[in-house]
């Protein structure tokens, strides 16, 4: 197995991601195509899943890692089958146990950069569990989330994203389930990394991966997904040159937030911990909210994503959430180093002595 | 004063108390002196359901047997000739097992009103009469200990506690066993706690000078060291061999090791075991459930781990889909099955053999997998190399069989020489850059194109520049391993993950027949733990001047090529199993032959006596 | 102009066309209207994989094929006599079946040098007189459809999409079909739309008319209807009827109806099917997972309700352990399992009969339950009747095998009186207060008391006063259900829980063999959804002067009480299975008879002709 | 099957609990000895399971709910052996589905008091997934999860609770897991009432048995339950006399939060959302926080449970949440009912025949 290289700085001078320091560099400039797989993209025409892909590969060669160092595990449905797509190595697992599969892979691999890519049924119906104790363990793995609130490979039921009252094949007479909100979700399981972005915004979802990917731990990425066949324009209000700007909340770090069109509106708090609008603020009013990333305390995130509603009233995109903190695989290995060094590395034929022998003959 | 010294060939003595009494810690240290003493010995420790019973109750009741003797012996033995019993629900939970004539040694500090009315005792059993029929040793164990450490600086309970100390002494004056391992033993045990240890240690000695000096015992008993096969021994359970094996396994084919297992009984002390050696590297993941245990050792093997996961019954259920996965992309995967009494959760402190078809066809679609079972606790260890040897050569799962009963017994292991173990380096080789069909970039590396050997597709991790490659759950196209539904390509990949699995039989010892004298007409066909129970009965049917053949099957998938040759050598061929006739039904249905199946599902193993029976019974027919 | 009228006795016809291309409805249409017009029929819809291709590719070709005569046929037909091309790709992925002289309706509009080279044709087969061999109708179908629909204020693309309503128009006209039914189809189909609306009925009938003027098809066929036993017919699919056999379950027993399912394919439009019939009063509940689902349907089984769950392999496998805690709670419980190509995520569109070992075997323990398998689409409703039927009588889970071939593939069904369905009130009732085993309160209940007749144990729902009980997967004491752990009480409940579905044979129909001569040595048996091809074969060989008998298993588990004396009556058994020998494994293990395997796993259902030759062989060597 | 009985007020007047209201009412008054079963209770001795059976035992009565309409269900563990002890009806399932069995059972007998019990392997570990979809779908049944941080029935391996660090049989180096905040979790999971006990606080625990039994829909409760054997004096920081009052912090609707001795502690919401612990506070002070369990925002909930800390330092018990959302169970009976209206009873022999029929002979 290939040598863990020690945490460098190129020859050009820039910083490691933070997800990589344990990962070799490429030793030449990749390029998009040097990750086009040869296999034929197939996806309904129109589907958000090609512009997701598109932004991904052409990402990839970002992260200054030969190809053959990155890993993509996915489980099933549509957006599972990105793997494929990908020249790099896959693997296409079972439904809802992408997480786990990669989980053992970044806990034993640390030189890769591990990818995990599923959808709203895949990771928080049948998934739910594995993604949660991975957010919790905090493994060294990115995970990208299509949510397009749909089963799309089974042809159409809602998913556990879908709104309540939602008609499909399996709710004839409109679904009965809240849906979850798969950031206050993520949140409430202790993650340390979480954002969201869209897949028609090509800039803004390539800035989503790349803090990701700046992000050692669990990254979890929320992606609207535009699936035209079984819910289409189901972010039309997020998407739409007309509406977006109305709705969509950018959150940059450090930077006051301001939304909307005209005057614009801004975010205080309320009195129990609520965000509330405020519209045509004054920027110079403190009380206005600074959006920080990096605070400890997931109360703030929290309340970030408790703005969303099924009517996009306001819904916030980017990175809501990004704090330090020991990944499980770093642990694993420190762990085992440590006793190495306190007990020594083990002797086979001590250990199948054991500590009463005796001898016959 | 000294006693007279008896003779013995063999002596089971069955430790039972209450759950608290400490029984299991005084059988496992009696048996540690017993082993290095040199008697063969075998035991059979029995607890109770998982859950504390109430102090005193009948469901509280555990007991540890112990077989040992001159001789090799294969069973901890079917009736105790010494009962200690530290409480009335002791006694009565074991009373029935103990033959008339039998030595049973009572605490009768425990037999107040209140202990014998929870157990439904009218009247005190030791007083009444009622086992006028057995050997009798009515001793306040409690109370002489007590007195005993009068001067020690520790509290009543902990003295109380000491109990299982006093009665461990007195037993190893009346077998004459050496005492300075216990010694050993309890001043690391209770190095924290100085006072404590001498206590114990104190308590052990006062035990060892009651049975020499009162006259409750007229005799002492020496049993002759065994003559075992020459080599360094140690005692050990089949949980932890086959930790060992696992570790072995590692280091002998140069790969990391990773563990993704969750908790089960009678599976877990294999966790516990291994959560101990990060000095090796280990790398142990507790998961959230079964599933994400084999899927992260899944995840681990596609890295290029040695993957491994642990569990029982339950949790097999639950691993079904993922195994499914694994025997779809073909890579190596090591999943334990330490089988315990079900259906469902069953009995889960039981053993039973009911597993095996799970294991053969649980799953969807065809999906064949290799299956091993140990057959005594020490040869978990080997077991445990060999799924290990055939999964990295493979790239298939491997599922060892173990049980309840290998997993918490023990028995005297010769400890092996590294040198003596093979070397699963030269087994398998990591796909290499430009290697395997040619990936220097000339041609598209193919992730399915077989080794016409082995019939193993290339075992291709991610770091290697050139063999980046997709592979999944759906059908592959032979050789490229690109997604493909063509009709004829689905039944050739069916046949051909089939025939990688059968061909193995070509790569395994062929099976052999115990039949000494070689006139046997009638054979004994077993797999998994009940070699001992069959070995010791067919001894007793020879003994008895019967002729028997004993055969027994390590490899449940694929079976050794001679297997169809040797049950057609035989007239009568007998299948005992702790199940309803798993094995039996894949033999006849493989070998049309009419098998005669013998099963006790009772959570225990057979008794070497009954089994003896049903042998006499099938030679008279024969 | 008149044309000349060819009378025909059967004809199988197969629409290919790219997943866009609206094949499956014109097929289904078709159909219906076929079954209206009174023919025998079967259907073979044939999906690409689960997830979209891109246009034109030959991935994303979808097709349907229709077999329908003037006499009771079994099969979808081995190789289609017309098949319709909607473009290069169909063409291409459908050519290879089409025998020499068979009909080609090639839409030429498609056959673009892009779409051509998209699936690796140089020349375009339509002129370089590559298919001289056939009777090609090179036809510009969307062009002359888009013509038709000037008229009409539609987009371009809507007009483009009627042309599966030209082909059928054509269609119809070819083969004399009635139109009615397709015409009230799309005025409902688009009541909201009604320009749409109109433009596909405009396209029907340019379709109808086209064929009926142009010089393209000399002559114009008929088919007589076929001579079905009277009554009232449907065509129905085996998902649809199975949906609907559990929902006259329901209402038949009385019981209320819980589903617990999670959607996979070809299991989910049963789910969705039901989903639609809250009017029932039927709960539908899409769970977060399968074992979710299996586990809700447990609870209101528990509660008293009839409890179901769907799903396919995958899903199988992770209900495994709520199934054995349903064995071991002893409560009612119907799954059923739509069998698709394996192993792992395998070909979910395709068809396959390998989870039949799994179904039988596949939990932890010993864990017997009932297994059925329905034969055709139809009987897909008779069997959800039989599965309840046994469920709640014997408070037991029952398997339901159904495949991907029967979920999708209809059939004419004739529709049953309410009156001639079973009642089920009769074979069950809950425990009463009072009533089983005197719960008034004098003796205490015991839920583990068993029907002398049926073993099964009384089924006593929350709500009832004086039967408060508690049930668990832990090992229960026969009669009380309290928890044991007692060896023998173990071994007990092991038999009396296989006695019990043993005792099952007594209480359905023994095996019928069609063997109209009486003269056969050679028996075909089969299982499942090869119903129609064995059928089919034995009658070629038949009509061939072979003699053969026939039977075909509807329960798996326990088998009818005769099948020892069928298999022995005859010289040699065949047993044609889509896996690698599941039921012949267990028969041969059961009965020891050396029967024959024919094993293809090509995710299609097999051909008749390729049986024939097979079933000829034996009888050669029989 | 009995027939469900409507909503209704006692002779005696008093209102029905809001999770009963289709469920009978006793005939006769009935004592905590009408709940005990004649099974032997099996815990080892001092186990904190005794303290929550009697205390349950006790307040059965109060629900006035004749015990045949009580439906105990529990997975695989120490904690889940209760409804062996509970004289009702009771299941004992297997290990993390007992939510999933529950819910099922509920929705199709509304006239049933659900209660399941569960631990915080059970619950947390293998049953995750089933905990988070009840909790969104919000299906009547009442969750009590017994924590005691360790797997009890597996003789003491670390938990989804354990804290970080911990050194158990499979630790034994010391666990690497962040361990889950269950009221979190919930919370992200949309929990609609939520709430925090202690085995050995007899009165409190009955306080928030009753507020669960009166909310309708998925009650969550966290007991924290001490286990002797194989994680001792877990919760001592929170129990034992002395320490207590300095800790705990008993959240009471519509009461200005005030915990700890002396002149104590309030609490205040800090810029970002967070909660503040402020020292010997001006009870005048209107900053302080009043605690209001009914506010629509799981925000407020979720940062007060971000209080908690591994050393109990600030540790609210008491109802965190109980707001009103339609549960699942009734929304599926109402679904039903409206089809029915609007649609008529299903007609079978219609169904049967479906729309294109044909006669034969
Ligand atoms: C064990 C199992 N259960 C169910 C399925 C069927 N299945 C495949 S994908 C899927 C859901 C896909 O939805 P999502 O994860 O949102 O992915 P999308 O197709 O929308 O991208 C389901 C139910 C399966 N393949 N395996
Ligand atoms: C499928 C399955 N996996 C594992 C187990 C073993 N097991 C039983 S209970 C348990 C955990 C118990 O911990 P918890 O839920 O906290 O309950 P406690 O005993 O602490 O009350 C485990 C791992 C099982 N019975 N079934
Ligand atoms: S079904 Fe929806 S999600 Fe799936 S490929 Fe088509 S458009 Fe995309
Ligand atoms: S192990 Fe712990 S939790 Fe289980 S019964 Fe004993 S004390 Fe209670
Ligand atoms: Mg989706
Ligand atoms: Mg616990």
């Amino acid at each position: 197995m290939p040598e863990q290289t020690e945490s460098q700085t190129a020859a050009d001078g820039h910083a490691r991601l933070a997800s990589l320091t344990l990962v070799p560099r490429a030793d030449h400039q990749q390029s998009t195509k040097d990750f086009k797989s040869d296999q034929e993209v197939r996806w309904c025409p129109g589907c958000g899943d090609y512009a997701i892909l598109a932004a991904f590969q052409s990402f990839l060669p970002e992260l200054d890692v030969p190809r053959e160092n990155i890993v993509i595990i996915s489980g099933i449905g549509c957006s599972s089958r990105l793997p494929y797509y990908v020249n790099s190595y896959g693997l296409h697992s079972i439904h809802g146990r992408a997480p786990a599969i990669a989980a053992g892979l970044a806990d034993s691999r640390p030189d890769l950069s591990v990818w995990v890519i599923t959808g709203d049924g895949d990771a928080l119906s049948i998934g739910g569990n594995h993604l949660i104790h991975a957010l919790r363990r905090n493994v060294n793995i990115k995970i990208l989330l299509f949510n397009n609130r749909i089963y799309g490979l089974t042809k159409g039921q809602y998913s556990p994203t879908s709104e309540q009252g939602k008609v499909t094949k399996s709710s004839p007479f409109g679904s009965l389930d809240t849906p979850f909100n798969p950031l206050s979700l993520a949140l409430g399981a202790e993650a340390s990394f979480v954002a969201r972005t869209i897949d028609s915004d090509r800039k803004h979802l390539t800035s989503v991966l790349r803090a990701a990917a700046d992000h050692r731990g669990t990254a979890f990425v929320e992606i609207y997904q535009n699936c035209p066949i079984f819910n289409d324009d189901a972010f039309a209000p997020v998407t739409e040159p007309g509406a977006r700007d109305e709705h969509v909340i950018r959150l940059e770090h450090g930077q006051q937030v301001r939304f909307g069109t005209g005057p614009g509106h801004g975010l205080r708090f309320g009195p129990l911990g609520s965000l509330e609008v405020v519209d045509a603020p004054d920027p110079g009013d403190d009380s206005l909210l600074v959006h920080d990333a990096h605070v400890t305390d997931p109360s703030y995130a929290f309340a970030l994503t408790r703005l969303d509603s099924t009517d996009f009233a306001h819904t916030p995109i980017g990175v809501f959430r990004d704090v330090e903190r020991a990944t499980y695989d770093d642990a694993m290995s420190a762990q085992i180093e440590g006793v190495v060094k306190r007990q020594g590395a083990g002797d086979l034929a001590a250990l199948l002595a054991g500590s009463d022998t005796w001898r016959v003959g | 004063m000294t006693k007279q010294v008896q003779q013995l060939d063999r002596v089971i003595i069955r430790f039972a108390g209450d759950s608290g009494d400490g029984m299991q810690l005084a059988g496992d240290r009696f048996t540690q002196e017993t082993a290095t003493f040199g008697n063969d010995l075998s035991t059979l420790p029995n607890f109770p359901a998982e859950i504390r019973a109430p102090a005193g109750t009948l469901p509280g009741v555990s007991s540890f047997q112990l077989h040992f003797a001159d001789h090799d012996i294969l069973t901890p033995g079917d009736a105790p000739d010494v009962l200690v019993a530290m409480n009335p629900a002791a006694l009565r939970a074991n009373i029935d097992d103990l033959p008339r004539g039998g030595d049973i040694i009572a605490n009768t500090d425990e037999f107040t009103k209140r202990n014998l009315t929870k157990v439904g005792y009218e009247a005190n059993p030791l007083e009444d009469g009622s086992l006028d029929g057995y050997r009798l040793h009515a001793i306040p164990i409690t109370s002489v200990t007590v007195k005993a450490l009068e001067g020690f600086a520790i509290s009543k309970k902990d003295a109380e506690r000491a109990k299982n100390m006093f009665s461990l002494g007195m037993l190893c004056w009346l077998y004459s066993r050496p005492a300075e391992g216990t010694l050993r033993f309890l001043e690391s045990k209770f190095a924290a706690k100085p006072e404590i240890m001498r206590a114990n240690i104190a308590a052990f000695q006062a035990g060892w000078n009651f049975g020499e000096t009162t006259e409750e015992f007229s005799v002492q008993y020496e049993i002759k060291p065994a003559t075992l096969p020459p080599g360094q021994y140690r005692n050990i359970t089949g949980n932890t061999a086959l930790a060992n094996g696992l570790v072995a396994a590692a280091q002998l084919s140069g790969l990391p090791m990773f563990l993704g297992s969750y908790p089960i009984t009678p599976a877990s002390d294999i966790l516990h075991e291994l959560s101990k050696l990060k000095r090796f590297g280990i790398r142990t993941f507790q998961a959230e459930d079964e599933i994400s245990g084999v899927g992260a050792a899944l995840g681990a093997a596609f890295g290029g781990a040695l993957g491994v996961t642990t569990t029982s019954g339950p949790g097999m259920c639950l691993k079904a889909e993922t195994i499914g996965l694994a025997v779809a992309v073909e890579l190596p995967l090591v999943v334990c099955d330490i089988q315990r009494a079900g259906p469902s959760t069953g009995m889960p402190t039981k053993t039973e053999q009911a597993d095996l078809l799970m294991a053969l066809y649980g799953r969807n679609g065809e999906s064949p997998v290799v299956v091993l079972a140990p057959s005594t606790p020490g040869d978990c260890f080997a077991t445990a190399i060999e799924a290990a040897r055939i999964a990295v050569k493979y790239r298939t799962p491997v599922i060892i069989l173990s049980d309840g009963y290998l997993a918490n017994g023990s028995e005297p292991w010769r400890i092996p020489d590294l040198s003596d173990l093979p070397d699963l380096r030269s087994e398998f080789s990591f796909a290499a850059p430009g290697g395997a069909n040619g990936a220097d970039g000339s041609q598209p590396f193919l992730p399915f194109l077989r080794d016409p050997q082995t019939l193993a597709r290339p075992w291709a991790i991610p770091g290697t520049p050139g063999l980046e490659h997709r592979i999944g759950g759906i059908e592959k196209a032979d050789g490229t391993g690109a997604i493909s539904y063509d009709p004829d390509n689905h039944d050739k990949m069916v046949r051909l993950r089939q025939a990688k699995i059968d061909g193995i039989a070509a790569d395994i010892p062929p099976l052999e027949v115990d039949d000494p004298a070689g006139d046997a007409r009638v054979l004994v066909l077993g797999w998994g733990s009940t070699f001992g129970s069959i070995g010791a009965a067919v001894r007793r049917v020879r003994l008895a001047g019967g002729a028997v053949a004993h055969a027994h099957l390590r490899y449940l998938s694929p079976f050794p090529a001679n297997l169809a040759d040797v049950l057609k050598r035989y007239d009568k061929v007998l299948v005992p199993e702790i199940n309803l006739g798993h094995l039996a039904l894949v033999l006849r249905g493989r070998y049309l032959i009419d098998v005669i199946s013998y099963n006790r599902v009772r959570g225990m193993p057979f008794r070497a006596s009954e089994l003896a029976g049903v042998i006499q019974d099938v030679i008279a027919n024969a």
